[in-house]
């Protein structure tokens, strides 16, 4: 510890780093609208270089946490101001600092209709925008390092109130009833997110509190720092009496299922990213939400691995009903984002049973899934903002035929669903596929249950592309259609690419996620499930020519 | 006779004051039941103090004496102040903010 | 008292005060400097009234006000010497014959008094936001010009038209200040009494006192002073009741008794001690009053009308200071008189902690004025601190010291946002006048959100430090549901919370909406205090807890 | 030579993403450069085939590892290849065929404003295809089998302004996605069985497996099959997919990529081989799948439908060649690349009529076009007699080949499999016949109707690649047949065994060639003698129910997609009343409870006192009763 506290503060910084851009950008005065932009965008993809610094010094044979910071915060509460990646932190933190200049980008003209049309020196909604984003992503990325339980909590809830702001601050003007409605519908959407995630927050409070007493009792002195924790349960100086574990569990995994989200504490999801705009839905989404599934891996099974094997079959249960309902959902919308929303419902489903099924697999690829869910719903749901923005309508009827005149949109937008029905050769697959395995080979009837998902996947993707983009062009809002501009170009694109490539090439991500996940598996101490027959490994090299291959043992 | 009774008819005292507090409207009968109520505690106090033989309890009933009287002239104010503004005494009266 | 202390025991030889002459007494001995506070206050006070009496109209308000800051000033620098030099912790002891406790708890909660009776001074003091006075062009402050004129006659014309005010509320309020220092200090049952009417008695008077709304104003000092009263009987028949039981008034000499330590001194202490019902009925009957002051149901019902009728500065610093000198003095009852008793009185403060933190969220979420939200906020806060003092352990003393110190600015600071916002008819308290407001003037409603985040709760804010002490220190306790209640009660409460946000930042502005009036420095300052503190017991509250956990111990 | 491997993949996909990505200054070379890719892909496979032939049988399999794709501890995917002889017959049809079609379609698609796309879509599509058949574990075999899937989705539904095009494109990848889930499913079982998906490890110990979970692989493999080679009962698909461009319908719906089930059962054939009754299921299947497709391809008037029809049945043919086990997988395969031959020139042959046509698919409207396209009508023609097995056609060996293992498979099953095999090809000779008497016989029915088309032969570009064809379809069986060449060629990887037919080749044979005369007598008494009339009789209720594909679409419509649209619509109504009300009801409950509570708050002070004062009596009373308990 003491010896990384030497080191240079990498984590801090890179969470500090756009919180002063928050600061910077909300600022600026009234007149300089587009400097706010820029200044926003600038630290964003500073801080994504930042990020990849922190993958790069990341070694993933090193200890467990590395980067590790460490400085007494509030010693009443046993708190330590404790940072430190593993290895799935550090492409957590690597895929919020990715994503946030897309999703910028994105925003660009999102908060112009709330400018005031005489320049106000008091109400400045552009600098807000983009500094609330900015100010969740600081949070974001601190509560992804943070080793100790409190700190993690007060960011975790913290989030919640820059978001709140921006669900119910800013959406689209594609409300099918108005833009009377869409306010109303707008509040009560943040209203919703607000009240679940701090209920949720507010149990888990007890819980942490919980903790507190359980260590200070067990300690001498209560702490919250995992490092401590975990040492202290492998030399037996750190026992949870079944029940407390249980109960505690309970409250952490709740506030975990809320944030998910985890059907049935889901309904805030679609209301949210349905009437916030497309790139803050993405922020919920792709960013907020894998703080839920995250703790989950590393809080739930990190602190209580006895409670979470014992609720594991029930978790298990809610994640398949949150696959196949989400996906059957996502088949019934008639708004575009809904439908994305519930087709990530669907996948956040796919995760948690994948941290739930205890295995290398199911937790690798529950890790990698949290990535490249990020990636593909980014892509997708930002081209559908585009859409959206251009036909000012969320309604999948008010389109068809977009192929036709914007083919540019329609392709990458396909690429995206593509990408979200798991499409081999885009990243989703491997991590969808790893689940699936991992899942299989500990919960078989879980898994094959978990596979009918892919197949509705295909149905609701490919519905709405069918709806929307094929077909002969009808409407004149469609005809007068433009294809994706520059920007919006260089904000697909990308993401496309990158894809791709994670699809085919994805090996950096798991040498850095494997070793993480192994550390995770002792603290559960589960052990793969071994193959009923397993046959050595014949590698490629000593293959031989397939004589014998038919397997004639007759 | 013990000085026990004098704790009954001290309760006695305190317990009629209560009612009158709740029953009667009139600001100025209520504020007078409340220094029954006092004046009870007072009884109370040197009963007591009898009992125990030290002088505690009348020193105490002499202070709250002082104080009823304190209480009486701020009372009285803020009573008058509201009978004037509304030409009645009644605390039923007094019943604009509710819920 | 124990100045007159007991002549012979013997039940026999009547004691009276006419037998007094033969003994000679010895000079009560009184630690000056250990009451130094207390005695500022009360001596600038009554300063104050003499100023009042001779200074023309036109010096008074100046002139009171230089006073009161400086005697809260010069007091609170009393408090910190006092501290300084250790009598919070090493050299803690009873001063004034055994009258009052000067030690930790004292001054950390005298200390806070003081503060909120300087910042909210300093809200008393605000005249920017009436409009001057048609003749004499005088500025005005919220002070009721001629308390003694009825609302809307002629007098009252009269004296709203020469710019008059009632500059006696800052005695009043050193008055109450006063009493409130000695309030947590009381070390014996008549000290308590007194203290607790000599705080009680100016803000009655303090409440009736509004310039606008003068209805409203004197109804709630009706209310307030007849409950009040009320209460304070009952207290003083527990005190009775406890006297006769213990044949002390003295809080070390009833513990000791209840201890049974010293039971078999006297035969008459034997027989009275014989049943506990005069103990537990008069325990109770001191805990109810206490409780009345703190605003616990079911005896909180003054709370929403007194807060809504009185004039926002003295509302809230009624929230603020009431609350910590009434929990100064029922932690030392609970902690250093019944100690012994905590099995029985345990229980029923569970009881009432659950019911008053329930009740108060509940019951908010229907509110429509902004004072009777906060009152009813303050009531389920009450609850939380409630849970803080079950704890019975010297975490749960420091615990409710801290949440007590955040709590008070945030509220503070909250009320004196509250006296900003205004329409034609004075202060505009209905919430839906509030809608919109983030759009008008997104500092003001970001700094009212701040507090309102800290009130429900969120971290980073002192609420949530405070909370968090206080359940932590309850579960440690022992009382695990208790935190779980309070956790459900603080999810309803955050949804009132939230509902006053959304209608500030995401509702649109209404066209006959307030303004928001410019205050002066006084206002300012005292709201930004109210925000530094929000803030730094939020995210760096370390030192104020290592503070308070000092301050935790009671000297017996 | 191993590492050219990789080139056979790397061409088309390279040419896929220049054309994809290019741009529009690619449209006007874009084609060649697709045709270009391809051939050098064709190449690239030709050298091999050349290297391969030079080497002795057990060395002629090669591997090449390119990289490690994902390592989870034991989850070991890697990218590598392995290019056996079977691998190398696909990648010789694949490459081949699809090279001849491309050439084709820059004569078919030349007005047409996406072509560049279109070429591009081929070229991913024979990646995918390639990488399909090379892969050297099933987790690679499974992306290349996603990805035909995706090309074919992409390809059928190339005139997407065309909602039926659309349509068809969605069902065709959803019910290959309900097969592809077995695939994925088979793959599970084997790592959790083996520890490992790769081909040689997995195939070498299949049978310390046991049955059981054999015949759960090979079932579920199957189901991957029955959705890629559009078998019953994922066949509904395939009909609609001629929504696509004639050339697609060839390349993929009929020469390559609806073969894949064979391949996939023909590669796993050691875990079938441990698991009869996976092989029963898969004989059934190709058994019943063979009658359906013929069945559907006797009522199509629609002349690429009844192709489809065709397809379905010929692969049914293969499927139960590869169920009958060692002693058909040859044949299978042999029967595949004939098929691949006859069945692709057949599909371009009418997408020349088509074009000669303006685009009429309904052959009641076409009619003695013989004299207007001869050389359409001759490569048709030929590819005609090769599929009804003429003799000394390829389409007589392979099937004649795969008829004589059905009654080799002996007992009851054998005659029965064998009777099955040849009442279809009686059918087959029906319906062949039909389409070809409809075609480019009898009189003129095109003549005289609104904008009437001008028949006319189809460019050098589109006809140079059928004449090719109708070489492979005419010589390639007798070439596979010769000294049983093409069984020797696979026997190291499907191995071989000779079935004991109870009959002799001759008498099959024999009966063969009676089942097509049978067949061509029925059609020619029925479209040959008297005319066809130019709207379709009523005909009789199996006929009606064969017109709509023997009710497969209203039995998925009743059984799946309606109580599916319920349980969407009620789960959405669930959603929003039942889970979400569940959260409003408890807000709305306190906001009643509130409402009630702050009554008490009624404003007079008395009442105040009351509470307060009963507030004490509790306090009091629980007070004592703690003492008290």
């Amino acid at each position: 510890m003491s010896v990384a506290n030497a080191g240079f503060p990498l984590l801090t910084v890179t969470a500090a780093l756009p919180a002063a851009g928050a600061i910077a950008t909300a600022a600026l005065p009234a007149a300089k609208r587009g400097a706010a932009k820029w200044v926003a965008l600038v630290v964003s993809v500073a801080t994504l270089v930042l990020s990849l610094v922190v993958l790069a010094r990341f070694d993933p044979g090193g200890p467990r946490y590395q980067l590790t910071e460490s400085h007494a915060w509030i010693a009443d509460f046993g708190v330590r101001y404790e940072l430190g990646v593993d290895g799935i932190g550090a492409v957590l933190i690597a895929l919020t600092a990715l994503l946030l200049p897309f999703i910028i980008a994105a925003a660009w003209h999102d908060a112009d209709e709330l400018e005031p049309a005489r320049p106000n020196r008091r109400w400045r909604p552009t600098q807000g925008f983009f500094a609330l984003m900015l100010a969740t992503e600081a949070m974001v990325i601190i509560s992804f390092a943070a080793t100790d339980v409190f700190l993690f909590y007060v960011f975790f809830e913290a989030m919640l109130i820059p978001m709140y702001f921006l669900i119910g601050g800013f959406g689209d003007r594609a409300h099918a009833a108005g833009e009377e409605e869409a306010a109303k519908q707008r509040s009560y959407a943040a209203v919703k997110f607000l009240l679940y995630n701090l209920v949720g927050g507010l149990i888990m409070l007890a819980a942490v509190i919980g903790l507190f007493v359980v260590t200070s009792d067990q300690l001498g002195e209560g702490t919250f720092s995992l490092q401590k924790i975990t040492e202290a349960r492998a030399d037996g100086g750190f026992q949870l009496d079944t029940n407390i574990e249980r109960l505690l569990f309970l409250g952490f995994f709740f506030a975990f299922a809320v944030k998910a989200p985890l059907w049935p504490l889901h309904t805030w999801l679609p209301n949210a990213m349905g009437e916030s705009t497309a790139p803050v839905a993405v922020l919920i989404t792709a960013v907020v939400d894998k703080v839920g599934t995250f703790a989950m891996l590393r809080f739930c099974l990190g602190l209580f691995p006895e409670a979470s094997k014992w609720a594991t079959p029930v978790v298990l249960v809610l994640a398949l009903v949150s696959i196949l309902y989400g996906a059957l959902l996502a088949v019934g919308q008639r708004d575009i984002k809904r439908l994305i929303a519930y087709a990530s419902i669907s996948h956040f489903g796919f995760i948690i049973l994948g941290v739930f099924a205890m295995t290398s697999q199911g937790q690798s690829g529950a890790t990698l899934y949290m990535v490249f869910h990020g990636v593909s719903t980014a892509a997708l749901m930002l081209v559908a903002g585009f859409l959206i923005s251009r036909r000012g309508s969320r309604l999948i009827a008010d389109y068809g035929g977009v192929q036709k005149v914007a083919p540019v949109l329609a392709g990458t937008f396909l690429v995206g669903g593509l990408a979200t029905l798991s499409l081999p050769g885009l990243a989703p697959f491997i991590s969808e596929f790893l689940v699936l395995v991992g899942t299989f080979s500990r919960y078989p009837v879980a898994g094959i249950v978990a596979t009918a998902g892919i197949v509705l996947a295909a149905l609701y993707v490919l519905l709405m592309y069918q709806r929307t983009m094929t077909g002969p062009v009808t409407r004149p809002e469609v005809r007068a259609m433009p294809d994706l501009r520059v920007r919006e170009m260089a904000v697909a694109v990308p993401l496309v690419a990158l894809l791709v490539f994670l699809g085919v090439f994805p090996k950096p991500l798991t040498d850095i996620v494997n070793p993480a996940v192994e550390h995770t598996m002792s603290d559960v101490q589960k052990k793969d499930p071994e193959p009923d027959h397993q046959v050595a490994e014949t590698g490629w090299f000593d293959y031989k020519p397939a004589e014998h291959a038919g397997g004639d043992h007759k | 006779m013990s000085p026990v009774n004098y704790v009954y008819l001290a309760a006695v005292l305190f317990t009629i004051g209560a009612a009158g507090v709740l029953i009667r409207r009139n600001a100025i009968v209520v504020f007078m039941c409340v220094e029954l109520m006092l004046n009870a505690a007072n009884l109370t106090l040197v009963a007591f103090s009898r009992i125990h033989g030290n002088l505690d309890g009348q020193i105490m009933a002499f202070f709250v004496m002082v104080v009823a009287a304190a209480e009486v002239v701020v009372g009285l104010a803020i009573i008058v102040m509201m009978y004037r503004s509304r030409h009645s005494a009644s605390v039923d009266d007094a019943s604009l903010m509710k819920l | 008292m124990s100045a007159v202390a007991t002549v012979s025991g013997a039940a026999s030889s009547v004691p009276s005060l006419w037998t007094l002459g033969a003994e000679q007494l010895q000079a009560p001995k009184i630690e000056y400097a250990q009451l130094s506070p207390t005695l500022i206050v009360l001596g600038a006070a009554v300063v104050g009234i003499v100023l009042e009496a001779f200074l023309p109209r036109k010096f008074r308000y100046g002139a009171q006000l230089i006073l009161a800051a400086l005697g809260l000033a010069s007091a609170f620098a009393a408090v910190l010497g006092l501290a300084i030099s250790g009598h919070a912790t090493t050299k803690a002891a009873i001063a004034g014959m055994g009258a009052i406790a000067v030690d930790g708890p004292t001054l950390f909660l005298q200390g806070t008094i003081l503060l909120v009776g300087l910042v909210s001074v300093f809200v008393f003091a605000e005249r920017r936001l009436e409009p001057r006075s048609h003749k004499s062009g005088a500025h005005v402050d919220s002070w009721a010009a001629q308390p003694a004129s009825v609302p809307g006659g002629e007098g009252e014309r009269e004296a709203t038209k020469a710019g008059w005010t009632t500059t006696e509320v800052y005695p009043l309020l050193l008055f109450a200040v006063g009493g409130m220092l000695i309030f947590p200090a009381a070390n014996d049952l008549l000290t308590l009494f007194i203290a607790l009417e000599v705080f009680s008695l100016p803000l009655y008077l303090l409440c009736a006192l509004a310039r606008r709304r003068r209805l409203l104003s004197q109804e709630a000092a009706v209310k307030y002073f007849l409950l009040g009263a009320f209460s304070s009987a009952f207290l003083l028949f527990g005190a009775a009741l406890l006297y006769g039981y213990a044949g002390t008034v003295d809080y070390s000499g009833i513990a000791r008794v209840i201890g049974n330590a010293d039971r078999t001194t006297s035969a008459v202490l034997a027989e009275t001690t014989g049943n506990d019902a005069l103990l537990l009925i008069g325990g109770a009957l001191v805990v109810m009053g206490l409780l009345f002051k703190v605003g616990a149901v079911p005896f909180h019902m003054w709370t929403p009308d007194v807060y809504q009728g009185a004039p926002t500065p003295v509302t809230g610093f009624m929230a603020a200071a009431t609350k910590v000198a009434a929990f100064g003095a029922l932690l030392r009852l609970l902690y250093v008189v019944l100690p012994g008793l905590r099995w029985d009185w345990r229980p029923v403060m569970w009881g009432v902690a659950i019911l008053t933190m329930l009740a108060g969220a509940v019951v908010a979420i229907t509110q429509t004025d902004i004072k009777r939200l906060l009152a009813y906020s303050s009531i389920a806060h009450a609850g939380f601190l409630l849970a803080g003092v079950i704890a019975t352990s010297r975490d749960g003393v420091s615990s409710v010291l801290f949440y007590l110190g955040a709590y008070s600015f945030v509220t503070l600071g909250a009320f004196a946002v509250v006296t900003l916002v205004r329409d034609a008819g004075g202060e505009a308290t209905h919430l839906s006048k509030w809608a919109g407001l983030g759009r008008r003037s997104p500092l003001l409603a970001g700094v009212f959100a701040v507090f309102l985040l800290a009130f429900a709760g969120i971290p980073l804010t002192s609420g949530f430090s405070g909370k968090f002490a206080v359940f932590k220190a309850a579960a440690e306790g022992g009382a695990g549901a208790l935190v779980v209640v309070g956790v459900i009660a603080s999810a309803i409460a955050a949804f009132f919370y939230i509902r006053v946000i959304v209608l500030m930042f995401l509702s649109e502005p209404k066209a006959d909406g307030p303004t928001v009036a410019v205050p002066s420095v006084w206002t300012t300052s005292a709201i930004t205090a109210g925000v530094l503190v929000t803030i730094v017991l939020g995210v760096a509250p370390q030192y104020f807890l290592d503070l308070a956990s000092q301050a935790g111990v009671f000297v017996r | 030579m191993e590492s050219l491997i990789g080139l056979l993949v790397g061409f088309p996909l390279l040419g896929a993403a220049v054309l994809l990505c290019g741009g529009a200054k690619l449209d006007r070379s874009g084609h060649w450069l697709g045709v270009l890719f391809s051939g050098a892909s064709f190449v690239t496979g030709v050298v091999l085939f050349a290297g391969m032939l030079g080497r002795p049988t057990d060395e002629r399999a090669l591997h090449q590892h390119l990289f490690s794709w994902v390592p989870v501890e034991s989850f070991q995917a890697d990218v590598a290849f392995q290019l056996d002889q079977l691998a190398m017959t696909f990648v010789l049809l694949i490459t081949g065929v699809g090279t001849l079609i491309h050439i084709y379609s820059v004569g078919y698609m030349e007005h047409d404003v996406g072509r560049r796309r279109f070429f591009g879509y081929l070229n991913l599509f024979l990646a995918a295809m390639l990488l399909l058949v090379l892969a050297d574990n099933y987790l690679l075999l499974y992306v290349g089998w996603e990805g035909v899937g995706l090309a074919s989705y992409l390809l059928i539904g190339f005139w997407q302004f065309k909602p039926s095009a659309a349509v068809a494109a969605k069902k065709a990848f959803l019910v290959n996605r309900v097969g592809d889930a077995g695939l994925a499913i088979a793959i599970f079982l084997m790592f959790t069985t083996f520890g490992t998906f790769t081909f040689a490890p997995v195939l070498e110990n299949a049978t310390d497996a046991g049955e059981g979970m054999l015949t759960a692989i090979g079932l579920m493999l199957l189901l991957a099959a029955c959705g890629k080679s559009a078998q019953v009962p994922l066949q509904s698909w395939l009909g609609d997919a001629m929504e696509g461009p004639t050339p697609v319908s060839a390349l993929i719906h009929a020469a390559t990529m609806v073969t894949a089930g064979v391949y996939l059962i023909t590669r796993s054939g050691a875990i079938f081989n441990g698991a009869p009754d996976a092989q029963t299921a898969v004989v059934v299947v190709g058994a019943v799948t063979l009658i359906f497709g013929a069945i559907v391809g006797c009522a199509k008037d629609d002349i690429k439908k009844a192709l489809a029809g065709s397809t379905m049945s010929q692969i049914g043919y293969m499927v139960l060649a590869a169920g009958l086990g060692p002693i058909g997988y040859a044949f299978a395969i042999m029967h595949l690349v004939t098929h691949g031959f006859f069945k692709a020139g057949l599909f371009l042959g009418a997408g020349s009529v088509m074009h000669g046509m303006n685009d009429e698919v309904d052959m009641r409207k076409y009619g003695g076009l013989r004299k207007y396209m001869p050389v359409t009508f001759v490569t048709f023609g030929l590819g005609y007699l090769a599929i009804i097995g003429f003799p000394g056609l390829s389409g007589f060996f392979s099937k004649d080949q795969i008829i004589e293992a059905a009654f080799a498979k002996g007992g009851t099953q054998g005659l029965i499999l064998g009777a099955v095999t040849l009442i279809g090809a009686a059918i087959t000779a029906y319906y062949m016949t039909r389409v070809m008497l409809m075609t480019f016989f009898g009189e003129e029915r095109w003549r005289g109707q609104e904008n009437e088309p001008h028949p006319h032969e189809s460019p050098k570009v589109m006809t140079v690649p059928m004449i090719v064809l109708a070489f492979g379809s005419v010589f390639a069986g007798g070439l596979f047949k010769a000294g049983e060449s093409f069984v020797h060629w696979l026997e190291p990887v499907t191995q071989f065994e000779h079935g004991h037919s109870p009959f002799s080749a001759a008498v099959v044979t024999g009966m063969t060639v009676v089942a097509l005369l049978i067949g061509v007598a029925g059609a020619w008494l029925q479209y040959g003698r008297r005319p066809v009339p130019s709207v379709a009789p009523r005909g009789s209720l199996l006929t009606r129910a064969a017109r709509r594909d023997l009710l497969q679409d209203d039995f998925n419509h009743v059984a799946l997609v309606k109580p599916g649209e319920y349980l969407t619509r009620g789960l959405v109504y669930a959603d929003n009343k039942v889970v979400d009300g569940a959260v409003n009801g408890t807000a709305a409950a306190f906001g009643g409870l509130s409402g009630r509570t702050r009554r008490v708050q009624n404003g007079f002070v008395r009442s105040y006192a009351v509470s307060m004062f009963g507030g004490a009596a509790v306090l009091v009373a629980a007070t004592l009763l703690m003492r008290a308990v």
